[in-house]
């Protein structure tokens, strides 16, 4: 098993009502199916919402293995400026 | 040069010199909030970002356009949490010789830092409520 | 509004301020004197103007910029007589509700003024030498 | 006759020595009779450089009638910024 922290953001902390959420995954999951476990809690909350993946805080490849003691975040389109 | 700042509060602008040799072109952007947004009278947007990734990822923006374009120094700074209208979120100054490669490089580093720092802003309206924000121009 | 002045002596930029309530982008640019002009030394270069034409065409042209582009404010201030490396010749703040019409109106309105505004300019050598400066970038 | 001001800037001032010429020609005279007139004082110094010329401090199209009591300025190519 890998212990995974997932941050969450604007509309996905809005859909989730959380911050952080502590999980635990089998080893050998990707960062999409994490994302498919994500959009399952938010109730269709996320649906029509793009979301990009960072890993560790940087942006990475949707289908990337997950490793224990990763900080995931799903980001919702960005509004800076 | 870089300089990358993610600041909470009123941003300090960075200082207009005299002193340079080399640089004919000083380019300086102040995004600012409007008082509307949708049509609707807000009194303030409330940024939230990323912490830690915000920075790195406006740093590494900034040393990108450095890369991109023959300017010489590019320094930003962006505001977090309520910023009232008429304030300042954003500020970039660029220093280039020339004034071609600072328009150019400003306008691709705002377009980029609007697709890829994460940040995200809150509409605070008249009434005092906060409702996400959905504009981003 | 128009703001267009010929100035003899530093320049006072023109204030940024925080009470807008619908001008989402500030651009201030600044044109500064650069040590080398054809890759010889100068101290400094020094303006001659059409006095009387040079302010009316700077007005002019801040007029058509406005007409031109969505932008709220043109300010431009340039200066004349003798201008040191590092120093400002060139000042120019426009404001606008998006950065988009701001950057577009800031690179016509300079591109413009290099080929209408009846200002010249003669190089100073190290040696105290005055000689014509045939560079306009 | 009708009395002209010509104003000389840069190039045109450098060239002919000079910063103002007040000159009597007769009546009909145009700007563009006028800048052969001024390029004949310079002697070839003003060879290759393009002149705009402005009337009462504005530009105006090479073939003016000139009026008694105009300035006229000959523009080489001007370098503000």
């Amino acid at each position: 098993m890998i212990k995974i922290t997932v941050k969450c953001f604007s509309q996905v902390r809005y859909a989730l009502g959380i911050d952080i959420l502590n999980l635990e995954f089998e080893s050998g999951t990707s960062t999409s199916q994490l994302e498919k476990f994500i959009r399952g809690k938010a109730n269709g909350k996320l649906d029509g919402i793009s979301l990009r993946i960072a890993l560790n805080q940087k942006y990475v490849p949707d289908e990337t293995e997950l490793q224990d003691g990763d900080e995931v975040a799903f980001i919702p389109p960005v509004q800076g400026g | 040069m870089v300089k990358a700042e993610i600041v909470n509060g009123p941003i300090d602008f960075f200082p207009s010199e005299d002193s340079r040799q080399q640089d004919g072109a000083e380019l300086i952007f102040n995004g600012r909030v409007r008082a509307t947004e949708h049509g609707e009278n807000i009194t303030a947007l409330e940024y939230e970002q990323y912490e830690g990734m915000a920075e790195a990822e406006l740093t590494q923006l900034a040393e990108e356009a450095m890369n991109k374009f023959p300017i010489h120094d590019l320094f930003c700074k962006h505001r977090i949490g309520k910023v009232d209208v008429g304030e300042t979120s954003l500020h970039v100054s660029i220093w280039s010789k020339h004034r071609r490669e600072g328009l150019d490089a400003m306008d691709w580093f705002i377009l980029e830092l609007k697709k890829r720092v994460p940040i995200w802003k809150w509409a605070i309206l008249q009434n005092g409520s906060r409702i996400p924000s959905e504009c981003n121009h």
